[in-house]
């Protein structure tokens, strides 16, 4: 990856989103239904881009955790966007060659007969942009 | 051809850190008519004026440049400065190298050769400046206070005190506007009644004070000492001056279902009705859309009960014209609607309640008669959360930009009420910073977490779902734990943002006082003129000019009163002598110019005209200077160009075009 | 014609004119001119045929300063200007005994000459009482014939109807000359890109000579003094110095106008150079029109026009780049 | 391209003095910066800009011009502007209409409280003109040199 | 005397202004006016009468003078450079020859105007005999021969040839010049001009003008024709626009203004006409106060003023370009017939 500064310009650029906006409310946390799930909070996705600590960002859970609701981009009062910075970071990986959360082989076994199609769709555009 | 001097003014850095003055000096000294260029530290100063004095007299100077701050900031100190040295104050210019240069340009380079421009533009105006002379136009000696909250009253009374007569025009039944409403006020926690009360029987008996309720203000015309006021009195079916206010039309009336919008809607009040039992006057109002003999033709039983037969079905709105020297507006505020926030449930839950509807339950005149309880089953909560910045400090367009200032403050005195009286229940506040600047403010706050246990947490609240059990589950984060809290409540209060009173922005326009995104009225200067609006005459009262609370809506009232009654203290005020002028030989008496004067002041004679030589009697048009306001429409409406601006004309316009352009 | 003339020497005669304005027979086939009349025997050479393309409303002006008053004959389009100037206060109601005279479109005889026909010496078929629609034209060079329409002015192809929107009394009949719509051209000139707009208007202003007839016919341009020759801009100018540099004289004039505007075409029948005049301000029209409402400038004497009023909706200025 | 050769637009903005000058000031007092390409007439109200101003300024050799003044309704004059706005926007579809690159001529309403809104207004406007570049079409020959 | 084919004149106008400036009748937008020859001009010349005159070729309608520049405080004067460089007029007709020679009378005597004289020097008139005079013409009556104008070069349009014929040293050297287009021509064509003269005279003498009187405008008329009522009469309809004076061949005069570019100021002068309200004006006003005046002005001044300095020579050449052009048709035809019937009376 190339430089830290560098990624953080550019999670700032694809999610459009301005971490200096953020009032450290908390609301995006208050409304995150993975909150629990989560290694990096979503009011501490702001932080860690405004820091550029880019590698631990991408390198935690919460990046696969985010279920991508948009609750807390919804809600939050400064327009922010937390969905929208990991979901840049997300992105920052999988631009990434080879660095891919699942491999493709892995799929078909982690399919269930009811997992609604759409689900699936959603997965992939996660997990395999 | 005029002798001007240039005075470059360093504004200590603020203009000399980025304009090379010295650099200004040197390049306008051979502008024509200059003969007289100087920089110095602050011209502002006593030093710097008595350089320009001391130029103006030994140079025999006959229009000087000043080259510094907006001509907002000191045009009128420059221009004493000239008047006192023996120039005609009009024969000043101001280049606007601070506010319009120094401070936004960083290249020095850029910044000076914008500088020279400016510079260039005054002087080539200031060569073709005329000396002027204002004129004079009288101050009735009346006020009209619009709006009787407390700001409104306050003002008021400060002005009768001070001997003159004052109006005050309120829009609902009754004076005491949002203060009324509240239960008790922090942060002393004596009860908002007790202290109101008396001042709006303080003011219904100022024999100075003539209080128009259930009215509205309908035209403004006019300037400042001289507006004219068009105020409407709506129908209130009920003859003031026959009504002894015993209420038995109130009891007797059928018509019981309308909400009470004195209890913010939580409760139901009767058809003809005063807001509240302490109402000034006390005198009812029909509310026609829930009269039964409004609706349909029959009833009629509040007539019948009327002993004084003060009832009268058939009153109509009522127009006074009143002319006044100044105007406060003092429109107060509301709660904003909720509509944007769907995650509080505000409108799926009876439990969930604004602040303000809290207060009402908690008074013991609201709803419940005090008695703290859900308002969908009236049963004793026992687990109250209080959510904070509900719609303020909010980025998007959901809700306000801005603090609302006064609710950390109320929502510590609301817990605090509540542990007091009901220590049983627990009172949870989520917070994003708690904010209490102001005397005995933050001591007030500690309080209520020290001595009453009430359980701040800070971070927001994400959602608010009801459950099927009536309850209610609050989602919200702990930031400081970093644990998302999932809290059952029995009711949910939300601080919820202010805003000025929706009619405020009407208001505005037909004062002509401008105001802000967020429909705050502007004052004429953030710092040095809070309580005036830039439109002269018209002063600014409580929270129509920004969030604040009582003390300081108080203090404001005071300060608006003072500066009332600093006008209407004079006889007469100088008019701006830059007025419009019609020069007669051009005129075609053609009327377009007084077809779009806002002012009326233009008007047509039939006179002899000497046209170089040749004598007839024509049509001119003729502008009268005490009410000619300079806004300069006619000007250009006029196709001869016989229309001209003093101060602004035709040519000095040009002149500053060439000037920027060459 | 006749009708015209014996009115006017009963009016005379009766004492309830003093004068009458109309046309005088010219000393070519095509050129009357307008003229004032205060005999019956001046009258003998009273004409009033298809070539009194002028618009008398503007002479009224100054008859208004005359002693008595004076019979004006105005052609339905003119009685546009005339009511507008009342609204003005620019001529007299009272000072004029409005004669309204039937028009069936007003000749050009630029047009007739940019169809090769020279050296005329006389056209027939100009009269109110021919019934033809072609003109016959005898020239030292033979014998030509043009269509009545094909010579009429553009303003006839446009014409605003029939009737006359003030008078006292109407001698005559009218006809319907409009064959053309009235802002067709200045759709074309709006479909245009900006390069071609451009082109367009600097050769058309490239010709103009400042002689000032557009603005001297105009009933609209009724200043004392014009800021064009007054130093009230620093805007007095003769000069036509680069090709495109009458912009500001003509931009001006139209918007001057603008609102007040008949619509009466003199400016272009007089531009001796055939610039079409019009263009700029029948553009102002139609944007007044599809901006403001629709509005006839002269159509009454009380109305006020759309450069003196205002709506509190009404469109921002970025609407002229968002249109495209 | 450097610095130097970049096309430095001369640009008028007649700014009323109750609301748009006063946003200026408060630009300026908030540091928030523009081009000094724009420099500020102070007229009373927007209704006081003729368009013989506007065309004399393009004359003389502005690239654009830009007339700013109280949003619709505050007024300080309560209807100056609604003039204004009827007059500009036929003048700006005179200038369409023959020719005259649209976006060099500009209105826009800019309160007191505005700072923000005159910077941002500002940028635009000199950037937009940076992209026509330099006026030609309304300029007086005499003047380019 | 010279030919050449119709079909080769444009060789010979490009041949002309290899070296030279030319000026010929050009069609612009739908009007035909005198404009520098280019390669796509669309050059015209079986219109009769351009809509100016040519005098600008020689008395530009504006012209800079001098321009003041300041630098550091000091004043620069810098003249503007007289013309130097020839040019060709080409295609003037008599009368247009004529009104030049009004205008020499003007800015050739002393003190001479040396931008006038410059150009003067330069250009080389070639005149085109009028093939087709129209009813407007009254050349006539101020002795023009439209048939055979005379300047340095007199030319002939035929059917499909022109003809060619050099009558002073200019026109000579400009002949010499253009000896690769231009063919010697023979006896037969001198007939065949001839010819056309006695053809362009024939119509003349049925032009309705033609017979104009100005008998009655000679001598010492100064007082009669100024105290006349008639003018009372004639000036009603005048709108005082300037498109008589701007049109005519003979009208000079002129004003002096000044224009400040930002960079200095140019003072240059521009035609100016008699018929506007500001023609003269000084601080005081004006000494022609009415419309009245200013009308009489301009016809005593073509008719009586000039003649009086300049030996009975007429400052009118019969083009009758007012004729055409006046919006209220008025012209300076009416206002002789209407003396003349004063007269009769």
């Amino acid at each position: 990856m190339s430089s830290e500064k560098n990624c953080a310009q550019q999670i700032k650029e694809i999610s459009g989103a301005d971490p200096l906006k953020c009032m450290k409310c908390g609301k995006c946390s208050a409304s995150c239904p993975s909150f629990n799930e989560m290694d990096i909070k979503p009011h501490q996705f702001v932080s860690y881009v405004a820091n550029g600590d880019i590698e631990a960002l991408v390198n935690s859970k919460s990046l696969y955790k985010c279920l991508s609701c948009f609750a807390c981009l919804e809600r939050c009062p400064r327009d922010v966007k937390p969905a929208k910075l990991i979901d840049a970071a997300r992105q920052l990986v999988v631009r990434q060659r080879g660095k891919d959360y699942l491999t493709a082989d892995e799929i078909p076994e982690l399919l269930d007969e009811g997992l609604p199609q759409q689900l699936l769709v959603s997965a992939f555009r996660r997990y395999r942009r | 051809m005029q002798r001007v001097g240039v005075f470059v003014c360093h504004c200590g850095s603020n203009i000399a850190a980025t304009v090379d003055v010295k650099r200004v000096v040197e390049a306008i000294s051979n502008e024509p008519g200059v003969v007289h260029a100087e920089d110095y530290q602050y011209m502002c100063s006593e030093a710097g004026q008595a350089l320009i004095a001391k130029a103006i007299k030994e140079k025999a100077l006959t229009g000087i440049v000043v080259c510094s701050c907006s001509p907002r900031m000191h045009e009128a100190t420059f221009r004493k400065a000239a008047e006192r040295a023996g120039l005609n104050p009009y024969m000043v210019e101001i280049a606007n190298i601070r506010e319009h240069c120094s401070w936004i340009h960083k290249d020095i380079v850029e910044a000076t050769e914008k500088a020279v421009i400016l510079a260039r533009a005054a002087i080539a105006k200031v060569n073709l400046n005329t000396p002027l002379k204002p004129g004079e136009s009288r101050v009735t000696k009346r006020a009209l206070v619009i709006g009787g909250g407390i700001a409104g009253i306050q003002t008021a009374l400060d002005i009768a005190d001070a001997g003159y007569e004052v109006d005050i025009v309120e829009k609902t039944p009754s004076i005491g506007g949002r203060m009324s409403q509240l239960d008790k006020t922090f942060p002393t926690l004596d009860c908002s009644a007790c202290i109101l009360t008396p001042k709006m029987v303080e003011a219904a008996a100022h024999e100075k004070i003539n209080i128009y309720t259930y009215s509205e203000v309908d035209k403004v015309s006019g300037f400042v000492g001289d507006f004219t006021v068009d105020i409407r009195k709506k129908a209130r079916s009920v003859d003031m001056d026959k009504c002894t206010g015993c209420g038995v039309c109130q009891e007797k009336c059928p018509s019981k279902k309308a909400p009470s919008e004195f209890n913010r809607g939580l409760g139901t009040r009767s058809a003809i009705y005063t807001p509240f039992a302490q109402a000034i006057p006390n005198v009812p109002v029909i509310d026609r859309e829930n009269c039964i003999k409004f609706k349909t033709g029959k009833c009629g039983i509040c007539a019948k009960v009327c002993q004084a037969g003060a009832i009268d079905y058939e009153q109509k709105d009522e127009i006074i014209t009143e002319k006044y020297g100044a105007i406060v507006v003092a429109t107060g505020f509301d709660t904003i609607k909720l509509d944007n926030y769907d995650e509080y449930a505000y409108s799926q839950s009876k439990d969930v309640i604004t602040s303000l509807e809290l207060e009402r339950v908690m008074n013991a005149a609201g709803t419940t008669k005090g008695h703290l309880e859900r308002l969908s089953d009236g049963k004793a909560p026992k687990d109250i959360v209080f959510i904070q910045c509900v719609g303020s400090r909010c980025a998007d367009d959901r809700g306000k930009s801005y603090c609302s200032k006064i609710c950390c403050m109320y929502t510590a005195k609301h817990a605090m009420l509540i542990r007091d009286k009901y220590p049983d229940v627990n009172v949870t506040v989520f917070y994003i910073d708690v904010r209490t600047p102001g005397k005995n403010f933050d001591e007030f706050y500690r309080r209520a977490v020290e001595q009453y246990g009430v359980n701040y947490i800070k971070g927001q609240v994400g959602k608010v779902i009801p459950q099927p059990d009536g309850s209610l589950l609050v989602q919200g984060v702990d930031l400081l734990d970093n644990k998302q809290i999932l809290k059952q409540a029995d009711m949910v209060v939300l601080a919820t943002a202010i805003e000025p009173d929706p009619d405020v922005r009407k208001i505005a326009t037909m004062l002509t006082a401008s105001i802000d995104t967020n429909n705050f009225l502007t004052e004429a200067h953030a710092k040095l003129r809070p309580v005036e609006s830039p439109t002269a005459g018209i002063f600014l009262s409580g929270v129509c000019q920004g969030p604040k609370d009582i003390p300081e809506t108080v203090a404001q009232a005071g300060a608006a009163a003072v500066k009332a009654i600093g006008l209407l203290a004079k006889d007469k005020l100088l008019t701006n002598p830059c007025t419009a002028k019609a020069d007669e030989l051009l005129c075609n008496g053609c009327s377009a110019c007084a077809n779009v004067c806002p002012y009326g002041a233009i008007s047509y004679e039939v006179k002899e005209v000497n046209d170089h030589g040749i004598r007839e009697q024509r049509r001119v048009a003729v502008v009268n200077s005490a009410l000619c306001q300079g806004c300069g429409a006619c000007t250009v409406t006029c196709p001869s160009g016989a229309m001209d601006l003093q101060g602004f004309s035709n040519l000095q316009i040009i002149s500053e075009v060439d000037a920027i352009c060459q | 014609m006749q009708e015209i003339i014996s009115r006017a020497k009963e009016l005379l005669e009766n004492g309830t004119v003093a004068r009458v304005l109309g046309w005088k027979i010219g000393d070519l086939p095509y050129n009357p001119e307008p003229a004032y009349f205060e005999t019956a025997k001046d009258l003998e050479n009273f004409v009033y045929n298809g070539f009194c393309g002028a618009n008398l409303s503007k002479y009224m002006i100054e008859a208004s300063k005359l002693e008595g008053k004076t019979m004006i004959c105005l052609k339905p389009c003119d009685s546009y200007s005339f009511n507008q100037l009342i609204k003005e206060h620019r001529v007299d109601r009272d000072k004029a005994y409005i004669v309204g005279v039937g028009c069936k479109g007003k000749l050009d005889i630029e047009k007739i000459k940019k169809a090769g026909i020279k050296g005329i010496e006389s056209i027939s078929g100009i009269e109110m009482t021919d019934a033809a629609d072609t003109l016959e034209i005898k020239t030292i060079y033979g014998d030509k014939t043009m269509s009545y329409a094909d010579a009429m002015l553009e303003r006839c192809h446009v014409c605003k109807g029939k009737d006359h929107v003030i008078y006292d009394e109407l001698i005559g009949e009218s006809k319907d000359t409009k064959d053309a719509e009235r802002f067709a051209e200045i759709e074309k000139i709006e479909a245009m890109s900006p390069e071609e707009k451009f082109e367009f208007f600097k050769a058309e202003l490239s010709k103009c000579i400042r002689c000032n007839a557009c603005r001297n016919v105009c009933p609209a341009c009724s200043c004392r003094k014009c800021v064009f020759d007054s130093n009230k801009f620093d805007s007095a100018q003769k000069a036509n110095v680069d090709s495109f540099e009458e912009k500001m004289f003509h931009i001006i004039r139209a918007f001057h106008v603008a609102g007040r505007c008949t619509d009466c075409g003199e400016c272009s029948r007089v531009c001796p150079q055939g610039i079409p005049l019009h263009l700029f301000n029948r553009k102002f029209i139609k944007d007044i029109n599809e901006l403001y409402g629709e509005y006839q400038a002269g159509a009454d004497a009380e109305s006020k026009g759309p450069l003196t009023d205002f709506t509190f909706d009404d469109a921002e200025p970025s609407v002229v780049a968002e249109r495209g | 391209m450097s610095v130097e050769n970049q096309f430095k637009p001369k640009i008028v903005a007649f700014c009323c003095n109750w609301c748009s000058y006063a946003g200026a000031d408060l630009a300026g007092s908030s540091r928030l910066t523009y081009p000094a390409d724009v420099k500020i007439i102070r007229v009373p109200c927007s209704c006081r800009v003729n368009p013989m101003f506007i065309l004399r300024a393009f004359e003389k050799g502005a690239d654009g011009v830009i007339i700013c003044g109280c949003h619709p309704g505050d007024c300080h004059y309560s209807t100056g502007n609604y003039y204004a706005r009827r007059r500009m926007t036929l003048l700006f579809s005179m200038l369409d209409y023959i020719g005259i690159e649209n976006g060099r001529t500009r209105v826009e309403w800019v309160s007191a409280a505005e700072g923000v809104k005159f910077s941002q207004t500002m940028n635009e406007f000199v950037d937009k003109i940076r992209s026509l570049g330099e006026n030609v079409r309304l300029g007086d020959l005499r003047c380019k040199k | 005397m010279k030919k050449i084919a119709k079909a080769n004149l444009s060789a010979l106008f490009r041949l002309i202004a290899e070296n030279r400036d030319l000026y010929l009748p050009v069609n612009v937008s739908g009007q035909v006016n005198f404009a520098a020859y280019t390669e796509d001009a669309k050059v015209d010349l079986d219109t009769l009468k351009t809509v100016k005159s040519p005098k600008d070729a020689f008395f530009p309608q504006s012209e800079n003078l001098y321009t003041v520049t300041k630098n550091d405080g000091k004043m620069k004067i810098e003249p503007e450079a007289l013309k130097d460089k020839d040019f060709v007029v080409f295609g003037m007709k008599g009368c247009d020859v004529k009104g030049i020679e009004v205008l020499d009378r003007v800015f050739l005597s002393e003190p001479v105007d040396s931008f006038y004289a410059a150009r003067r020097a330069h250009g080389t008139i070639v005149a085109l005999a009028c093939n087709e005079p129209e009813e407007s013409c009254f050349c006539k009556v101020f002795g023009v021969d439209c048939a055979e104008p005379t300047a340095d070069v007199t030319v002939w349009m035929a059917e499909d040839v022109m003809y060619w014929k050099a009558l002073t040293d200019k026109g000579e050297a400009l002949t010499k010049s253009l000896a690769e287009v231009l063919e010697d021509a023979d006896s037969s064509d001198e007939a065949a001009v001839e010819n056309k003269k006695a053809a362009i005279h024939k119509i003349v003498e049925k032009l309705p003008y033609s017979n104009l009187s100005l008998e009655g405008w000679n001598g010492d008329v100064l007082t009669e024709k100024f105290d006349s009522a008639l003018w009372e009469e004639l000036y009603k309809p005048c709108l005082a626009c300037g498109t008589c004076t701007f049109v005519c061949p003979t009208c000079q005069c002129y004003d002096i203004k000044d224009y400040n570019t930002g960079n200095g100021v140019q003072r240059y002068r521009c035609w100016d006409s008699c018929m506007y309200s500001d023609f003269t004006m000084m601080a005081h006003g004006n000494n022609r106060t009415s419309q009245m005046q200013r009308f009489r002005q301009r016809f005593m001044h073509k008719l009586v003023y000039f003649p009086a300095n300049n030996q009975g020579m007429y400052s009118c050449v019969g083009c009758g370009r007012c004729v055409d052009k006046c919006p209220s048709a008025l012209n300076i035809v009416k206002v002789i017939k209407a003396f003349s019937k004063e007269g009769e009376r």
